[in-house]
């Protein structure tokens, strides 16, 4: 891993390699929180980013949950916006397209059934501008999918295995945090071929307004995003690094280059903004310049340096 | 402290300017001294240009009670101007806004001196920017629910739609349904600002949807001003 | 349910009965967040409140884990005291006798192996100042025991077995989030003749200083509590109070009166409040309060009125 | 916002007084208009009565940030008087303060006018306090690392402790243990007045615990001011 290029303390060298993917720094956006790329093109320039996670696709578009779906949580944030997208066909046709050659996008796939997770793949395999492909196994309000693959070690094995068969880009798989054992199911998904994992996706739960004396989403259950799951999160990336070699993709909570720090000293390789970019739409950028930052004032010449670097007793 | 509304005047270097109608997204403590309350509150510009912005609200939960209690000098995360705005306005019609929903009506009302502006609050004190209203020599008419001030009552009672006329409505759900309901059925034209929860105000998270006949829109996007014609409004109430 | 004191909206009837024992209102404070309840004395009656919760036993003294033992997250906090308390000989001949006859005290207990578990059950069999015990199977950072329990269905029958037939107490079985179906732990709990569940125990959670390069706990591992997690708890005894007809005791970040309904809503019989205690050791009956007056704004006569109910579309 | 040390006064109705060396946890938001920071703050009080406490801090972080930033009629959650205080000492005894550590001494040396006082701080700005005890008229020495004002080093380096004399030091961790070892070597009495994170302050959390030749004690109940002989040093630092 690690850059070419030649560098000092003084400009310390951000590139990765995540799952084959040589990335600029190791901040990406998250998926479902920069939209397609274009939304958040007025206030910061993409292609000074690690890369974007596009929002997750389906084979035909989605429709999403009928609000409210979202509410806002104690330092953090429930949503339940059902995975409303435009399909996978008008990803490639129309939004794609209008990003700069300069960004990295991934691309997060979500569906119902092994077959259409597979069909996604398929169409998003050959196309050049798709650095990668996340599986969204762990959507924790939707009826059918996500989660239900994402908690049961057998069923994500064979979406992975057909996945893997369907993909030819560098493939991640997006783990749930709500599970016994999340080491477990990343080496699971290691098994399978998996180029690396991403986690953490949202804490499932549920508010009350008691007011009305009904659940604060129409869905009832949502997920749970922000600074206040930080913390497991940066348990979730610790155990999982310790228990696969393939690389981990670190995310939940982080809104400043100390957070990001503290996910790539537990073993993640990159890390991922997520509802950061909502409260401050500089917020992947403010993350990556904190990161070099922290690197200047540490005398770290390469970021690639910080992984994995905790001390334990 | 009052109940009634307050107000928030914000430097804002960069504002490029707005529309009658626009909003803001106002970080409550960009500075992360606070985690909590996490997310920036959806507010319209009350009134303002590159030198200054000025918003009303009314305290209702701990955003807007920490908005209020903001002391000069202190700093907000701006993102803004946001959200469709209102259109020009033929002549002769008619804004009427409740409570906190007259926020975004002043600046229509100073573009368009001769609408006829409808105005209601439960009290006096709660109908938001009264005296900016009278100062600009609108024909204005006041409804307060306890009769403190011009008709006791609905401010909707005070609406008469003629056909092919245009009314603005922003207030309350149930008042712009109400007013919506009034113009459908005189044949009037009716637009209406609408809110909703937000967590970004741009369009990235998808959280502001509201039901239309043409699917979900967002409020933060394709609104907040729509026909409506187009709100589903028993789905959204 | 619901006590017999006649009483009208405007004298709302709080008392509840959780797992056969009677608690005057519905809210107990936490285990290991008001000590033996001689330490909360200076500051409320505890005769005032439902009850208490005492401190995590184990059949001899444990010393807990070395410092730093606890570390602040956004809108909560992390913990690793490594269940340090006084034994459970200690605590019937020097703690309980400390406390006024009018505090309902359930004792709570810890351990590393089953017998030993319900050793401790034994020795509180017969004491009549112990209202009830609750298990605690679910300490998220000590090396055996505990969690160990609380995520394995078969270990937790097994645990739960041994301690039903030591116990002659009303028995709360405190379960683990960290599981992928808390629903499923607490049937098994039910289906081995626990009077009742408990939940949420912390989170298993990791927070780094980045300057240190070191976990912020010395154990590496702590339990993340407080209002981040509220929502979690919220959708786990909403999923539990589903699965089983026992009793709930509801907790997580509860710190005002709406949250501990929102709670009650949700299915639980009974509230506890845990962190809050330590940012203002009158929480405990400020929720009590304002249980209350939210009993009478809405007209409510009997608190029980509102167990369960939460109306989902 | 100047780097050096800031003060807030409180008025506490029903404080019952206290002891030098005693503190109190300051809950920055009782209102909850924020869920964080959660936790309340403890703090050294620096002096006071019945009518009024206050507090002399640096802000290092999010809470003494906020701590920093509050203005006249701001409300903070007040518990304490905590802590065992210092005990009474004897003629010839030594105060030997480092930075904000100095909070915890003013009162002592306000109430034993005969002890010799060893402040210390990065820069002159840094001595917390300075004027207040001037103006106590003790026996009075300084330290800076910046030479700023009287000795260019560290504080210890102004105490020579003697047999049976005591010392009571109080600032950071490494300037403690250094006191603890000059006074074991002269055979004087050191106490010291540690500090621990903390959550509750009163003895329910167990958070504050720390290494002492007799196990873990409670910085907060057992505590803060310990005799250094106690003290587990390597595993404290
Ligand atoms: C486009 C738009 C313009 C607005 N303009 C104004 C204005 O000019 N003056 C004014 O007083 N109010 C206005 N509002 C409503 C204002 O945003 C809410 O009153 C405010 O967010 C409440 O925050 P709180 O923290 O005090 O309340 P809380 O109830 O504590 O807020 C909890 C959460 O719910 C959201 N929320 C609560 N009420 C509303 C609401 N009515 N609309 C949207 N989100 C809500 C909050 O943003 C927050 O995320 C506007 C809303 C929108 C969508
Ligand atoms: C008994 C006692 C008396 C104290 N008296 C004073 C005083 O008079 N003046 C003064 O300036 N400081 C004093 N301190 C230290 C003061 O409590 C911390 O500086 C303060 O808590 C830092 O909070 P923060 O939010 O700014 O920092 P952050 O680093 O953001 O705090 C994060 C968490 O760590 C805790 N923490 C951080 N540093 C310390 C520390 N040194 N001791 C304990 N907890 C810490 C905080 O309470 C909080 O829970 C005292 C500490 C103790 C234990
Ligand atoms: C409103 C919203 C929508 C989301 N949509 C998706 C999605 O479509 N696909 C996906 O894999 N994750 C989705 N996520 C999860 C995020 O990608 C991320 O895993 C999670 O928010 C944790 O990171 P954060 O705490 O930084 O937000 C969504 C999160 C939010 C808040
Ligand atoms: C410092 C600390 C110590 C705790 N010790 C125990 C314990 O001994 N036994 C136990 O069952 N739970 C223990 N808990 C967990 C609480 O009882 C409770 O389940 C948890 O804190 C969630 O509630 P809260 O968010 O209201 O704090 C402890 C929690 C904290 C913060
Ligand atoms: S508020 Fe985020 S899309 Fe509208
Ligand atoms: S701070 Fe809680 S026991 Fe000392």
């Amino acid at each position: 891993m690690g850059g070419a290029r030649v560098s000092g303390p003084a400009t310390p060298e951000l590139t990765v390699e995540l799952a084959g993917v040589r990335l600029r720094n190791p901040v990406l956006l998250a998926s479902g929180t920069c939209g397609y790329g274009e939304e958040l093109a007025p206030f910061l320039d993409l292609g000074e980013l690690g890369g974007i996670v596009a929002k997750s696709l389906s084979l035909e578009p989605r429709v999403g949950h009928p609000p409210p779906r979202i509410w806002e949580t104690p330092a953090g944030m429930m949503n339940a916006i059902g995975l409303e997208n435009v399909g996978v066909e008008a990803f490639l046709k129309e939004k794609l397209p209008r990003l700069d050659e300069g960004v990295t996008v991934f691309a997060s796939v979500f569906e119902t059934e092994i077959d259409r997770y597979a069909e996604v793949c398929r169409r998003l395999s050959g196309e050049e501008r798709v650095a990668g492909i996340e599986l969204n196994a762990s959507c924790p309000h939707v009826e059918k999918g996500g989660m239900e693959f994402g908690q049961d070690p057998a069923s994500l094995a064979s979406l992975v295995r057909a996945c893997r068969r369907a993909a030819d880009r560098p493939l991640l798989v997006k783990l749930s945090p709500n599970v016994t054992s999340v080491a477990e199911m990343a080496r699971v998904c290691e098994g399978e071929g998996a180029d690396g994992v991403s986690l953490i996706n949202s804490l499932q739960a549920l508010d009350v307004n008691v007011e009305t004396r009904r659940p604060v989403l129409r869905n009832v259950l949502g997920g749970l995003t922000g600074p206040a799951i930080r913390p497991v999160a940066l348990r979730m990336v610790y155990q999982v690094a310790r228990a696969v070699r393939i690389p981990v993709c670190g995310m939940g909570g982080i809104a400043s280059g100390e957070d990001a720090v503290a996910f790539l000293l537990c073993g993640a390789t990159a890390v991922q903004v997520g509802t950061a970019n909502y409260v401050n739409p500089r917020a992947g950028l403010e993350v990556r310049d904190g990161i070099e930052t922290y690197c200047r004032r540490h005398g770290i010449s390469r970021v690639t340096d910080l992984i994995g670097a905790l001390e334990v007793p | 402290m009052s109940a009634g509304p307050r107000r928030v005047v914000l430097r804002v270097p960069g504002w490029p300017g707005h529309r009658p109608g626009q909003f803001a997204m106002l970080a409550l403590d960009p500075e992360s001294a606070h985690r909590d309350p996490l997310l920036a509150r959806p507010m319209a510009v009350y009134r303002g240009d590159a030198s200054a912005l000025e918003f009303r609200f009314k305290v209702v939960g701990r955003g807007t009670r920490i908005l209020g209690s903001l002391t000069t000098g202190s700093r907000l995360g701006v993102v803004g101007p946001l959200g469709n705005g209102f259109p020009s306005l033929p002549p002769a019609s008619v804004l009427v806004g409740g409570g906190t929903g007259i926020a975004s009506l002043y600046e229509l009302a100073a573009h368009h001196s001769r609408v006829r502006v409808l105005l209601g609050g439960k009290t006096q004190e709660e109908v938001l920017g009264l005296e900016d209203f009278e100062a600009l020599g609108v024909d204005l008419q006041v409804a307060t629910e306890d009769g403190s001030r011009g008709h006791k009552g609905l401010v909707t009672d005070l609406l008469e739609p003629e056909p092919d006329r245009t009314v603005v409505a922003c207030g309350p759900t149930p008042m712009m349904w109400a007013a919506a309901e009034l113009c459908r059925k005189a044949g009037a034209r009716c637009l209406v600002s609408l809110e909703s929860p937000m967590a970004c105000g741009f369009g990235i998270c998808l959280g502001c949807a509201i039901p239309t006949g043409a699917g979900f829109r967002y409020v933060c996007t394709d609104g907040p001003v729509f026909d409506a014609e187009e709100i589903r409004w028993e789905e959204l109430a």
